[in-house]
């Protein structure tokens, strides 16, 4: 008993090594939550394999003020309960100085107010849930991406642009705040800029489905003349092929709306309207243009065997936006930043990512551009690549600060959709 | 009314894919009388081999044809590697133990293989769709299916069918009945009882991994897929009655179409049906369907 | 003569076609120690699981001092102050000797009890005491799995005895006591069913056992009565001995 | 010499969290998984596997969620008493069916059970916030505001007493009739009737308690975390309890505390140190435990510290 008692004190001492607040540090700690396993790893290892690249190009750089970054990976995977305790565990390290986290909204929801209560930055690289600063103030909690809200209105834009006789629509989400929420804005949108537009098919399949053979069964039944989805991961793919064989790309306009995560895993028509939730294409127009992202770009490439798909670009994206957090705390106080320093530097933050640029708003969302387009084939690639791109201005596609999201969509009219930019205007 | 057909087709098409989770579940507990929960991992076994075996041809430029066979030889290869060994390892020191035991010894099975197909496998989604490819599709009731859903809903039948030839009409079958209404009384009949139990086990295993190749080709295979598939072959189970393999049948027909109309009426409900099945029939028939209450002498 | 402590009228029941009780008449009277005679698969045990509940009869009757209880259950029955005895020991094998009595007395002297130990000085000394009556009082921290059949047998009647019954159902009392120890036990039990006035049924296959102790005999083959009688009558009976005492 | 022992746990129970502060989390959780665990002990003392007691586990955290989003009722003594009323009663309710049912009926009831109950935690996404669950606030005690930090330390410490209090009283049950006649259901339900006893209420007043037992572990695992979610009554979670309680042994009440230590351990360092293979330690162990070690850990440390046979 007692053996393990000294067991567990050993172990324990290597990890707890406290660290005084205000000298440079040696390393600084930065937990990275994200899916490693189970269904959602499809979608968690891109962004995982990212942030080992770019944290490695940063620290060859000579790291964030000469202090290299020590990432600590999460899975998140492993449940509320182990990810909670992960996260109190990794904030009582004093060398961690900020976490990257978390994929999963849910995850998100329990962990926010645990760093506020820990008083420790929590830096989210790809819940965009809306509701994480509906109802209650995070002060420790930032989102340098965007929100569903900005993400779901360019859908159903892009689509009121393309096809603005398409009335009938269906949508097949995942059966979470994320697919619920996603119908939502989206339907809302829709009418709002075409009142005759009815919902002819909605349906929730759960997290994980392998066969969405009746569900297609139910959408084909009802002829709709748009088909929306949310789904994501192996479910995404499955569905793809699965509705693929069954004609259901030739009978629908189709929107996926994560579909470009699988452009190099499953064959996609053309045609097909697919984004990014953000910009965070890795061959639009603005990163093609800048070199460090090629670089980044090739090197993934060569070590994971595949392009970065949107969510390696978030993770990427959200740990330079930490980079520059840090640098611009560095900059105003007089010894290392404390987590209370780094807190100070993200209200306001304004950066170039590697696919275009993001500011952290007073309230803690962030700005960043929609990207949207069709698959068309390539002459280069053996996959499909989006083609008749548009790149909304985020300013014009998110809610204004404090404003209630779901009643500005409701604000929204027919000519909100016809004074963005157009599709095809983004090259 | 035109949509009783679709209704209808979607249904059994469902049944057909929840038949083959559930009856090799069914027919190792009618012998061995062990609720194995480590099933689902045979099963998601048999479907990432069937994927990496078929991937493996498709690489090498075979005949997408030879997608059936592959599927049958991997459910084969998975069933013959771990069949005899898991049973003789295992499972043996838990015949005529208390239920309890039975289940956390299999869930402990089941633990352990699933971080062995994670470390095997990796954590990505794998697919094969070769099979799903070549057969094509037809319209039916002015929806198109996949030939391949048919295809697996009259596999389905087969292999009711053959599993009652197989128990009825073999000598096989006839050892298995023999064990199984007295195990004492046929080993003093000089009948292997081990042997029969391993056999019985490894058919058992044939037919998860044989359930898990066959929903590759339209579903693929990603971590997970186990947990998923135990819960709902327990479920079509113990609807259809423990180790009864045509209420087995009988019940995953049941819970497609219960899930189908849900699908199609009230999606919502989609994912309680098999549930809220398996609580009303069990509560109104306390042994499922087939199912009959054994007494005890005294 | 008093009325029937216990009244079976013309009960029926069968298994899977084989009758084991056709049209059926007992009455056991208040106060006497009843034999039942028969060859093996007669229907002797059936005749108890009847009486207690455990076998509900197809047609027919069964009265508890008038007392319709042919529906009840066996606990209910057991509440009603029948107590019974099995063929073969059924008793509780995680448990120690006299934890199996200690269940039994608490059961008998109220059970519903959350916070208060089964192991309370009350039960203990009552437990004991049943344990002495059957000779049994050095087996009380023996573990019940490892015990030999003659003493699970004695501890089941023990068990039957716990709950003070008006009427008590024995089966095959003696099964599996050595040979030795068969009439000390049932002295034993005599004296214990005599002091308390106790009415008694047992199945016997031994027929010394039954001359000696049994005031009555009733002789049971295909699932009928076909003698009834005090023991020298009935078991000089020529064809009871032909039919039955000879295939025992 | 076994208050002694458990004096000793207690006492590493309480100094490890001073020396590592995020224990504090760990040890919270496992006092929190060893109720439920008890609770589930309980009922395999009868031979009842439940693979559903994630239902009132998971009750429970909703059930404080309810009351403090809700209802109002921010108390923590309140809310705490409110899930331990709440699962009861619900457990009385499904008890009344379960009751009947034996061995493997009765586990696949409970699965179906809490199955059903775990999608409609899923799918209620206006009651229950769907698959991302609820956020559960922090609590106040006897009128005043506490801190997140207090709460824990509350928690905690308060949880340990608890847990002697439970513990002891549990321990007084199963040592009552009622409580023995417990393994007597599993070796000889019929003598049981035929002594006159009714099993159904036997068994139903231990699948109240076991209900209680989950939904208060369930209650302080949502006060704890802060947020409850529908994968919390998965089977896996109810798989997980009877784990635990096999593992840490079944035949008395600290087993599922040292169960619940001992996987909560495993976990944190499996998660550091050999990730992506802590169920496949969590089984190897099981399996030894159940081959090896029928009496569980807590066995084997009672043998280790105590010589002389002991029933």
């Amino acid at each position: 008993m007692w053996k393990l008692a000294a067991t567990l004190a050993v172990g324990l001492g290597v990890i707890a090594g406290p660290a005084a607040a205000q000298d440079r540090p040696e390393r600084i700690g930065m937990g990275i939550f994200t899916f490693t396993s189970g269904p959602a790893a499809a979608y968690g290892m891109p962004g995982r394999n990212a942030a080992e690249l770019i944290i490695e190009q940063i620290n060859e750089a000579g790291g964030i003020g000469g202090v290299p970054i020590a990432p600590t990976y999460v899975d998140e995977a492993q449940g509320g309960e182990g990810v909670v305790s992960e996260f109190r565990r990794l904030a009582g390290d004093q060398s961690i100085g900020v976490m990257v986290a978390a994929l999963s909204s849910g995850n998100c929801m329990a962990l926010a107010p645990i760093a506020d209560q820990l008083e420790v930055p929590m830096v989210t690289w790809n819940c965009d849930t809306h509701q994480l600063f509906l109802g209650e103030e995070h002060p420790y909690v930032f989102r340098p991406n965007s929100s569903t809200v900005p993400e779901f209105i360019s859908y159903a834009a892009y689509l009121a642009q393309k096809s603005p006789d398409a009335t009938r629509i269906a949508i097949i989400n995942p059966d979470y705040a994320f697919g619920h929420d996603a119908a939502q804005i989206f339907t809302g949108a829709m009418k709002a800029f075409n009142p005759d537009v009815e919902v002819v098919a909605e349906l929730f399949p759960k997290l994980g489905t392998a066969s969405f053979n009746t569900e297609i069964s139910r959408i084909a039944a009802a002829r709709p003349d748009v088909i929306f989805s949310n789904l994501w991961g192996a479910d995404l793919e499955n569905f793809v092929r699965q509705a693929q064989a069954r004609g259901l790309f030739r009978s629908s306009q189709v929107v996926l709306a994560l579909g470009e995560s699988v452009l190099q895993r499953v064959e996609l028509p053309e045609g097909v309207i697919v984004g990014v939730l953000g910009d965070g294409w890795w061959m639009s127009p603005d990163a093609q243009a800048n070199e460090r992202t090629k670089e980044f770009v090739s090197a993934y490439r060569e070590r994971f065997g595949e392009y970065p798909v949107f969510p390696a670009m978030k993770m990427a994206n959200t740990i330079l936006a930490v980079q520059a957090a840090y640098e611009k705390a560095i900059e105003a106080s007089d010894g290392w930043p404390g987590r209370a320093d780094l807190r100070e530097a993200f209200a306001g933050l304004e950066l170039e990512t590697l696919t275009g640029t993001v500011t952290v708003r007073e309230d803690h969302d962030g700005l960043v551009d929609q990207l949207v387009g069709v698959t068309v084939a390539s002459d280069e690639h053996d996959f499909p690549v989006i083609g008749e791109m548009v790149r909304y201005p985020a300013d014009q596609v998110t809610p204004p600060v404090g404003e209630d999201p779901m009643a500005w969509i409701g604000t929204l009219t027919p000519d909100f959709a016809a004074s963005l930019p157009k599709p095809g205007s983004y090259e | 009314m035109d949509i009783i057909i679709p209704l209808l087709v979607d249904g059994l098409a469902a049944a057909s894919l929840i038949f083959f989770i559930a009856v090799g579940l069914t027919l190792v507990f009618s012998v061995l009388r062990v609720l194995n929960v480590a099933h689902g991992s045979f099963y998601s076994i048999g479907a990432y081999v069937a994927v990496s075996i078929g991937g493996w041809a498709a690489s090498a430029g075979l005949s997408p044809w030879l997608s059936f066979p592959i599927l049958l030889i991997s459910a084969a290869l998975v069933a013959a590697l771990l069949g005899p060994f898991i049973e003789a390892t295992f499972i043996r020191y838990t015949y005529g133990k208390p239920e309890a035991l039975q289940i956390l010894v299999t869930f402990a099975l089941f633990l352990i293989f699933e971080d062995l197909q994670k470390l095997v496998f990796g954590v990505q989604a794998h697919y094969q769709d070769a099979a799903m490819q070549v057969l094509g599709v037809s319209e039916i009731g002015g929806i198109i299916y996949l030939n391949y859903q048919l295809l697996l809903i009259a596999l389905a039948v087969v292999v009711v069918v053959s599993l009652r030839l197989l128990m009825r009409h073999t000598r096989l079958g006839k050892l298995i009945l023999a064990v199984v209404a007295d195990p004492e009384v046929s080993v003093t009949l000089g009948i292997n009882a081990r042997q029969v139990y391993s056999i019985a086990f490894t058919i058992g295993v044939f037919l998860a991994a044989l359930g898990g190749a066959l929903a590759t080709p339209t579903s693929g295979v990603a971590p997970g897929l186990g947990a998923e598939a135990i819960v709902l072959g327990f479920a079509v189970a113990a609807i259809g009655g423990l180790g009864q393999i045509e209420g087995a049948a009988l019940a995953a027909v049941i819970v497609g179409l219960s899930r189908v109309i849900a699908i199609y009426y009230a999606p919502a409900f989609e994912p309680v049906m098999p549930y809220l099945v398996m609580l009303v029939v069990l509560l109104v028939r306390p042994y499922g369907l087939f199912g009959t209450a054994q007494a005890r002498r005294i | 003569m008093t009325a029937p402590l216990l009244s079976v009228r013309d009960v029926h029941v069968s298994f899977g076609g084989v009758r084991a009780a056709d049209g059926v008449d007992v009455e056991v009277r208040q106060g006497e120690v009843l034999a039942i005679i028969g060859p093996n698969g007669s229907g002797k045990t059936t005749f108890i699981n009847l009486c207690t509940g455990y076998v509900k009869p197809h047609a027919g009757s069964i009265h508890l001092e008038g007392r319709d209880i042919t529906r009840n259950t066996p606990r209910q029955i057991t509440k009603l102050g029948i107590a019974r005895a099995f063929q073969i020991p059924q008793l509780f094998t995680e448990h120690r000797v006299i934890d199996n009595l200690m269940l039994a007395v608490a059961a008998r002297q109220g059970f519903w009890q959350v916070l208060a130990p089964l192991d309370q000085p009350a039960h203990r000394q009552r437990a004991t005491a049943l344990l002495e009556m059957v000779g049994l009082q050095d087996q009380a921290e023996s573990d019940v799995a490892t015990l030999p059949e003659g003493i699970r047998k004695l501890t089941d009647i023990a068990l039957a005895l716990a709950l003070e019954p008006r009427l008590l159902l024995l089966d095959e009392p003696t099964a599996g006591v050595s040979s030795g120890e068969k009439f000390p036990l049932m002295d034993r039990l005599m004296n214990v069913l005599r002091s308390q006035g106790v009415t008694a049924v047992f199945v016997e296959h031994d027929m010394d056992l039954v001359r000696r102790y049994a005031d009555r005999v009733i002789v049971w083959n295909q699932g009928k009565v076909v003698a009834d009688g005090p023991p020298d009558e009935v078991m000089n009976d020529p064809a009871v001995l032909r039919d039955v005492v000879g295939v025992i | 010499m076994r208050i002694a022992l458990l004096l000793a746990l207690a006492a590493l129970f309480v100094a490890f969290p001073l020396a590592f502060p995020w224990l504090a989390f760990v040890f919270t959780l496992v006092i929190s998984k060893g109720f439920a665990a008890l609770g589930v002990a309980v009922l395999l003392r009868a031979g009842l596997i439940s693979i559903g007691h994630a239902l009132f586990y998971s009750l429970g955290a909703y059930t404080v969620a309810y009351l403090s989003r809700g209802a109002g009722v921010t108390d923590l003594i309140l809310q705490l008493a409110g899930a331990v009323a709440v699962s009861s009663l619900v457990g009385l309710i499904i008890g009344l069916f379960m009751v009947r049912y034996r061995g493997i009926f009765f586990a696949m009831l409970n699965l179906a059970v809490s199955m059903v109950f775990f999608t409609l935690l899923s799918k209620l996404y206006a009651l229950t916030g769907g698959t991302d669950g609820v956020r559960i606030g922090t609590p106040t005690l006897f009128g005043t505001t506490i801190e997140r930090d207090t709460l824990e330390s509350i928690l905690l410490y308060g949880g340990l007493v608890l847990a002697f209090g439970v513990g002891y009283l549990v321990h007084r049950y199963l040592k009552s009739p009622m409580g023995e006649a417990l393994p007597a259901v599993e070796t000889n339900e019929i003598r049981l009737e035929y002594l006159g006893i009714a099993v159904p209420r036997v068994l139903l007043a231990a699948y109240v308690a076991s209900a209680g037992l989950a939904g208060l572990g369930g209650a302080m695992y949502g006060l704890l975390v802060g947020h409850v979610s529908p994968e919390l009554a998965y089977w896996t979670i109810s798989g997980q309890l009877v784990l635990v309680a096999v593992l840490g042994g079944i035949g008395g009440v600290v087993g599922p505390f040292v169960g619940a230590f001992f996987l909560e351990i495993i976990r944190s360092f499996a998660v550091i140190y050999f990730d992506n293979i802590w169920n496949l330690i969590i089984g190897a162990g099981l399996l030894i435990v159940i081959f090896f070690l029928p009496r569980g850990l807590y066995g084997l440390i009672e043998r280790a510290t105590q010589r002389g046979p002991r029933r």
